[in-house]
């Protein structure tokens, strides 16, 4: 079977693309997407640790899935709300374009 | 079952936000009534729980509260909860006073049911309205605040925050409840936010606090790293912990733990209730609505920290009796508490702006309490805050139903003058009767008039712990501020009220209507009588006529006992003849004050000085807001978006271009014609620090916060 | 090499390949299609991790709804994504590499540190992944029933703001334009 | 349980080979005579007039973004449903409480006319 | 021979894997290489059952419309959709210019193949299914929205407005109904108390469209809408978009958009009738499988044949009606039916089946009426809108002339 460290580094290069891309993204949604890759890499890693931990000490953790579930619910948010602005700024901007909309700059 | 009331009362003004927010945003009249019905609700369940705190035996051992699993951490869970001791339910007993006032006051502040203005436009301060009365006349009367709805969300939300931070049991809920209080109070003081002024203000505020706020999460960190709790049960009535706290020493300083948390959360009280270095939002801060200033400076915010300086008492006093020398941390808090007390006093003397005066007089009176605390004087503190809230609100509601008058009469006679500025009023006594009476009682409380007054017992209590604890140079600045205190409280109400009118407004200014005299009076109610909850036994004549309920009440809550010891004479008399000999001085000074201001003649230069507010403003702008912008420009545009190398190219040629320049600005321009645009270019600066600092792309403040973290990571590796 | 892990390995490549491809595409729609392949890949590897419950709400939520939503999202933005020829990475798209690489490298080393990772994962017997338990727990107000109202509220909050922000509204709405 | 993924991985290669092969079959039966009229994209017989990839409305995002809140909201609804005759009264209740918040939001949308088709 | 009959694929299973191993196969690679050739086999029977689905259904439609439909090649025409797969088998295949390669060749594969997978966790009988595992529920729904890419790969690949409208016309569709779905499907979970097919239809001693009638109907609403069949075909709706998401399809990839629909049809009744009609259940099932088979297909074959009749029957909605139809009505009365139901059985635990049947019956007829209440409501105060403008004049109905004026 596999070495639990495989899916760890498999996690952390997901991560890290995603990283990549919100970085480095320039259109909004990109970044959303990166996001989500992150998102997904945090839950690989807690279902490991899940599975690793039901194979040390036998009784499950029910922790790790109720934290993987409530990274699913604050993912769903995180995309919902993140497509609204980006829905909205584009509807006053008519740009995605993450340069473009530096609205940040008080 | 009080378990559960606890859990309610932030929850009745928290639904009445959401509700008036999602649902009854253009209805005023409905607006206002979910608004009330919140306040109103709380109130009530705090009216319950100060009961059953008061009946309860034992309240500080063993505080009645309950509290449910939040965050798994680990096996355990990381509980929240609720609880009423002493110190939070007489807390809870003014704040669930004033705020309730406080809301009713609104109501006729925004003047509901007056028509809407023409040309108001959300955003600004109503103009006013035309109306033509029977007989063809055009009236100029008030209009109906734009965003009545909105108003009365925020304070919803604002009371929710401060119910929430009043009962929680742990630090954490306390800090969420304290920064909700932080986004609040920046939304309230730019509720015109089409007033660039007011803008300025709430950013201004805004970032102060935060300062304070960053020391005060790293206290709390370190805390919570320390005890891996932040219960109050477990940690501040806890002797083991706190001795042990008090024993470690820190890497900082060489104070103990104990201290040095007690230090950081002490920074964040410092910003939250405007003491010295971090006092400069306050002010400004009254460019919000007169009931905003109320909330903030009396009942709410500003106490909060007074509140927490309380909470973590047990912290910095750990390992100090009463007759020992302070600790570090309590030095720097009696330190900074008088020389705030008495640097605001000062300044306080030069304002010409009725709410300005109030403001500085509240950051004094604040110094007050923190000095008193850094003392030891727990319940004298705690004292003074209760009374301190009821009489300071009192007269910001009081100054805010004056500027009603007082616009009623501008908008009648339709001068440009300003009606905030006493040097227009004068003789108001007549015209607004109601106001004046409430008005004078906050003022004499203010100024501790001797035995009727509230203000007099906590200020005499502070004044005797000061001159019981031997800490001499603390009574005499305190005692010192006292008088300046009674000084310009006379000054204000001889401008405001008595004399002659000084302009035609402030003849045609008319009594406010009683949906806010009516809160006015019930205030002064407690303004006078609160004081009585705690006469010292130890009081010539009077002690032990009424017991000291307060003082054993709240003073079960530190570890040693209320020292009562023989209550000497001086203090006494040095508290009646600074109130009265001020209030005298004051009012001989202005009883016959023309167009200018007897005390500039007087004091010449210092009145200037005192005028500008010694200039800390422009300190600032020097010492924080210039290397900010250079930092901003070099290190933000060169070194982000043009890439490293030339970056520190450009950098190092800034840093010759800005040594001079900073020859230059540094030094004619603040000191010299820094008196001029005093306030405005301070915060519009501290404005443009946020405008520098960022390229408003998120992604370039994400990589960097990398590279460090990636750096940093190496580092811990490699080494 | 068991079959097993040659299967890891294949998912993995899979996954990582598309998510590359995923934040560079140049086409916004190819981008969350690529997308779409990643989070399948994620789900097999929530399976082969024997948490099958989390591979399906990977596919159901994920797949199922957020890309769709996201496509729904890039459709709407089309205009501004139309001229999409110019380069879809930011200006020094390399220091980012750099630094993501980093990161990796950070997280890497971790594991290596880390001697319990090299533990092999064995299969799991059959009902280890408890449902009803998940359930029970998430219902008890001892466990997470607290967090899971919240949660629910917090949706409700999103689907009020997002509905908010994203219907336009009538200038006069609010008073606020 | 491995085994019944890798079952379903089987089925799920199977079922994207046989459609796949069919086509390419087709294709390699198929005779191949395109011509631009031919390829021209459908537009009702008239010339496809600007860029085809159209705008359309939000109603779309906003149908996708209550799908998904509800959507993962009944997913985690699941386990309890599982673990229903195992739970107590109040348990249930709890998951009422739940779902008449969903309910809320629903109402919400449905009063901001976010439910309307334009 | 006679457990040959009692149970066939078992027994052909057991065969394989008997004959795999004496080729020298390890006990795991058989096993698998069995299940590979079993799954083969029954994927390859899925398409080429479409066949006669199609023939069915158009003799049905024909019959329906007064007509005979395929009545040429072969006894009752049921060689025609064999002519008809040989024709589209040979056309060409026409690539749209701007086409999106991947796209567009993708989704006609990813269409037939979500729904294929589908079916390796449908229960055929006792003995007979792909595999049982403890999310088999959620992995059909799961699977079942996967049609939903391969729909927007089809409208966006094929560059076309039309294509990309109606693509996404059918996504918001699909994903809309889904939501009633998801949530009504709660019900047999909560009366299982698994996730797991079998489970399910080994506890349904009573059937549980009796126990929650209400739970079925929705249910099979969101299906046929989930599968775009009329009255839901505003995806292909010629009129007004022609032909939607596949206008740009021609030849077998055209055809394999047909299989997928034909077979998902089919394969919500299997769903259908396995969720709520007792699946294999029936006398006699347990100890011979094959009887449980036919059980089962008999009653997948009925709710086929209502879908074909509701195909027939009903007109096709208007897209804001459709709308409105699932998020105002379905979404709340599944959540509102989820809510009674979780309550009344937990008030009534310990109760007979008797006692509680009856209940959820009556409970269920109360919330139909109460919906059916508001309907009535609603579409009284709502008056019909206008489509189009009036000046259109084919817009609107012109009453009959007077013969004069007709002359004149």
């Amino acid at each position: 079977m596999i070495p639990m460290s495989w899916y760890l580094v498999i996690a952390a290069a997901l991560f890290c693309v995603g990283l990549f891309g919100v970085l480095s993204r320039r259109n909004a949604v990109g970044i959303l997407i990166g996001v989500e890759l992150m998102l997904n890499a945090v839950n690989i890693n807690l279902l490991t640790f899940w599975h690793y931990y039901i194979q040390v000490n036998a009784e499950p953790p029910l922790n790790a899935l109720v934290f993987t579930a409530i990274v699913f619910i604050v993912a769903a948010a995180e995309t919902a709300i993140g497509l609204a602005l980006i829905i909205n700024a584009y509807r006053q901007r008519s740009t995605v374009i993450a340069n473009d909309l530096n609205l940040l700059k008080g | 079952m009080t378990g559960t009331l606890l859990w309610l009362l932030p929850l009745f003004p928290l639904v009445a936000f959401v509700l008036i927010l999602l649902f009854t945003y253009k209805q005023h009249a409905l607006s206002h009534t979910l608004a009330l019905i919140g306040a109103g609700l709380a109130w009530l369940g705090s009216m319950v729980v100060f009961y059953q705190a008061v009946i309860a035996p034992h309240l500080a051992e063993s505080p009645i509260g309950s509290s449910i699993n939040w965050l798994p951490t680990g096996e355990t869970f990381f509980q929240i909860g609720v609880q009423v001791d002493p110190l939070s339910a007489v807390t809870l007993f003014f704040v669930a006073w004033t705020i309730l006032m406080i809301f009713i006051y609104s109501i006729g502040y925004h003047n509901f049911g007056a028509k809407r203005g023409v040309d108001d436009q959300p955003g600004l301060p109503p103009h006013g309205a035309l109306v033509k009365d029977k007989n063809g006349h055009k009236h100029h009367v008030a209009s109906v605040e734009p965003m009545y709805a909105r108003f009365f969300a925020l304070i919803s939300l604002f009371a929710a925050a401060m119910y929430l931070l009043v009962v929680s049991n742990n630090l954490l809920t306390l800090y969420v409840g304290w920064e909700i209080m932080g986004l609040c109070s920046y939304l309230l003081i730019g509720f015109w936010y089409g007033k660039p002024s007011a803008r300025d203000a709430a950013l201004k505020a805004f970032l102060t606090t935060r300062v304070g706020d960053v020391f005060m999460l790293l206290g709390l960190a370190a805390l919570y790293t320390l005890t891996g709790s932040l219960n109050y049960q477990a940690i501040l009535s806890n002797p083991f912990i706190l001795e042990q706290l008090a024993a470690t020493t820190s890497p900082v300083l060489g104070l103990s733990w104990a201290g040095l948390i007690g230090l950081l959360l002490f920074i964040g009280v410092v910003g939250k209730s405007a003491q010295f270095p971090l006092h400069i939002w306050l002010p400004d801060a009254m460019e919000g609505p007169t009931p905003v200033s109320a909330m903030i400076h009396a009942a709410t915010m500003v106490s909060a920290g007074v509140y927490l300086a309380a909470r973590f008492f047990p912290l910095v006093s750990a390992g100090w009796e009463p007759g020992l020398p302070l600790t570090p941390t309590m030095t720097i808090m009696a330190a900074i508490g008088a020389g705030t007390a008495l640097f605001a006093a000062t300044i306080a003397l030069a304002q010409n702006d009725i709410k300005r005066v109030l403001a500085y007089s509240t950051i004094s009176q604040l110094g007050y309490m923190i000095a008193a605390l850094g003392i030891g004087a727990y319940a004298a503190a705690v004292f003074h805050l209760v009374t301190h809230a009821f009489f300071k609100a009192l007269l910001f509601l009081g100054s805010g139903s004056v500027i009603h008058g007082m616009e009623h009469g501008v908008m009648h006679t339709g001068e440009h003058i300003d009606p905030q500025d006493m040097w227009q009023m004068g003789g108001l006594r007549k015209k607004m009767p109601a106001t004046f009476w409430t008005f004078l009682a906050g003022g004499l409380a203010l100024s501790g008039f001797p035995l009727l007054t509230a203000g007099f017992w906590s200020k005499d209590e502070i004044l005797s712990g000061a001159f019981g604890g031997g800490q001499l140079a603390v009574f005499i600045v305190l005692a010192l501020a006292a008088l300046l205190t009674a000084f310009y409280t006379m000054r204000q109400i001889t401008l405001t009220f008595l004399g002659q009118p000084r302009t035609h407004a402030a003849e045609h200014a008319h009594e406010s209507k009683p949906v806010m005299t009516i809160p006015l009076m019930i205030l002064s109610l407690f303004a006078i009588g609160a004081g009585w909850a705690g006469i010292p036994e130890a009081f010539p004549g009077l002690g032990g006529l009424i017991p000291n309920w307060f003082g054993g009440f709240v003073g079960s809550m530190v570890h040693f006992e209320h020292h009562a010891e023989a209550h000497s004479l001086v203090p006494l008399f040095t508290s009646l003849g600074v109130s009265l000999g001020g209030l005298l001085l004051g009012w001989l000074v202005y009883r016959r004050a023309g167009a200018v201001d007897p005390l500039e003649k007087a004091l010449g230069p210092v009145h200037t000085l005192l005028k500008n507010k010694y200039w800390v403003d422009e300190v600032y702008a020097f010492l924080f807001i210039r290397p900010a912008r250079w930092l901003a420009d070099v290190f933000v545009s060169q070194w982000i978006d043009r890439r490293i190398l030339d970056g520190i190219l450009h950098g190092i040629g800034r840093l010759g271009l800005w040594l001079g320049k900073l020859v230059r600005q540094g030094f004619d321009t603040p000191v010299v014609n820094g008196a001029g645009d005093g306030l405005a270019n301070g915060t519009r600066s501290l404005g443009a620090v946020l405008r520098g600092l960022q390229t408003g792309r998120v992604q370039d403040y994400m990589l960097l916060a990398i590279l460090l973290a990636v750096v940093a990571g190496v580092l811990v590796i490699v080494l | 090499m068991t079959p097993m892990q040659i299967t890891f390995i294949l998912i993995a490549a899979v996954t990582l390949v598309s998510a590359v491809m995923a934040v560079t595409a140049r086409r916004m729609m190819h981008a969350a299609l690529w997308l779409i392949a990643t989070l399948m890949g994620v789900a097999m590897l929530f399976a082969t991790l024997q948490a099958s419950f989390f591979a399906v709400v990977q596919v159901m939520v994920y797949v199922g709804a957020i890309a769709i939503l996201i496509l729904f999202a890039i459709m709407l933005t089309r205009r501004s994504t139309l001229e999409s020829d110019q380069a879809s990475l930011g200006s020094g798209w390399i220091i980012n590499a750099l630094a993501a690489v980093g990161v990796f490298a950070a997280l890497v080393t971790a594991v290596w540190a880390w001697p319990a990772a090299e533990t092999v994962l064995t299969e799991l017997p059959k009902d280890a992944e408890q449902l009803g338990l998940l359930g029970q727990i998430i219902a008890d107000p001892n466990g997470f029933a607290v967090p899971f109202e919240v949660s629910s509220v917090l949706l409700v909050a999103v689907l009020v703001g997002a509905i908010y922000l994203a219907v336009e509204r009538k200038p006069q709405r609010g008073g606020r334009q | 349980m491995l085994r019944d993924w890798l079952y379903i991985g089987i089925f799920l290669l199977i079922s994207l080979f046989l459609p796949a092969a069919a086509i390419i079959m087709a294709a390699l039966l198929s005779p191949r005579k395109p011509n631009p009229q031919k390829n021209d994209t459908y537009e009702c017989g008239v010339e496809t007039v600007g860029e085809s990839r159209v705008q359309f409305k939000v109603q779309y995002y906003v149908y996708g973004l209550i799908f998904l809140v509800f959507d993962v909201e009944a997913v985690f609804l699941y386990p309890w449903a599982v673990a229903y005759n195992q739970l107590a009264l109040y348990a249930v209740v709890e998951a009422i409480i739940f779902i008449l918040i969903l309910l809320g939001g629903l109402a919400y949308a449905w009063r901001k006319k976010a439910l309307e088709w334009q | 021979m006679i457990d040959f009959l009692r149970d066939p694929i078992a027994f052909l299973t057991q065969w394989l894997n008997t004959t795999l191993l004496g080729w020298g196969l390890s006990e795991q690679a058989a096993q698998i290489t069995g299940f590979a050739i079993g799954a083969f086999v029954a994927a390859t029977g899925a398409m080429m059952f479409v066949t006669i689905l199609i023939w069915a259904e158009r003799k049905l439609i024909g019959r329906i419309q007064d007509r005979y439909g395929p009545n040429r090649v072969g006894p009752f025409g049921i060689f025609q959709s064999i002519a008809d797969l040989v024709k589209i088998f040979i056309k060409e295949h026409i690539d749209p210019v701007g086409m999106d390669w991947l796209p567009f060749n993708l989704a006609p594969v990813l269409s037939v193949a979500a729904v294929l997978t589908m079916w390796v966790a449908i229960p055929f009988a006792a003995t007979v299914y792909g595999v049982d595992f403890n999310v088999g529920l959620l992995y059909l729904v799961a699977v079942g929205g996967l049609g939903e890419l391969a729909v927007i790969m089809a409208g966006w690949g094929s560059n076309n407005k039309y294509a990309l409208l109606g693509a996404f016309r059918a996504v918001a569709m699909f994903i809309s109904y889904e939501v009633p779905m998801v949530i009504t499907l709660l019900i047999p979970v909560m009366l299982t108390g698994s996730l797991s097919m079998n489970d399910i239809v080994r506890q349904q001693d009573v059937w549980f469209i009796v126990v929650s009638p209400l739970a079925a109907l929705i249910f099979f609403i969101s299906q046929v809408a989930e599968v775009g069949r009329s009255p839901f075909d505003l995806t292909e709706a010629e009129s007004e978009l022609v032909s939607g998401f596949n206008v740009e399809y021609s030849g077998l990839k055209f055809g394999m958009f047909y299989v997928a629909d034909f077979l998902h049809a089919f394969t919500i009744s299997l769903l259908f009738s396995a969720l709520f009609l007792g699946g294999w259940r029936g006398p006699g099932a347990e100890e011979i499988p094959i009887l449980g088979f036919i059980y089962f297909a008999i009653k997948s074959s009925l709710v086929y044949f209502l879908v074909i009749l509701m195909r027939g029957s009903l007109p096709r909605f208007r897209v804001d009606h459709m709308m409105d139809f699932n998020w105002k009505l379905l979404t709340p009365l599944s959540l509102v039916l989820v809510v009674l139901t979780a309550l009344a059985l937990k008030l009534m635990t310990g109760l007979s089946l008797w006692v509680q049947i009856p209940v959820l019956l009556v409970l269920n007829g109360l919330v139909f009426l109460m919906a059916q209440r508001m309907v009535t409501g609603f579409f009284r105060r709502r008056r019909p809108r206008e489509v189009g403008d009036r000046s259109r004049p084919v817009a609107h109905y012109t009453p009959p002339q007077s013969d004069s004026e007709a002359q004149g």
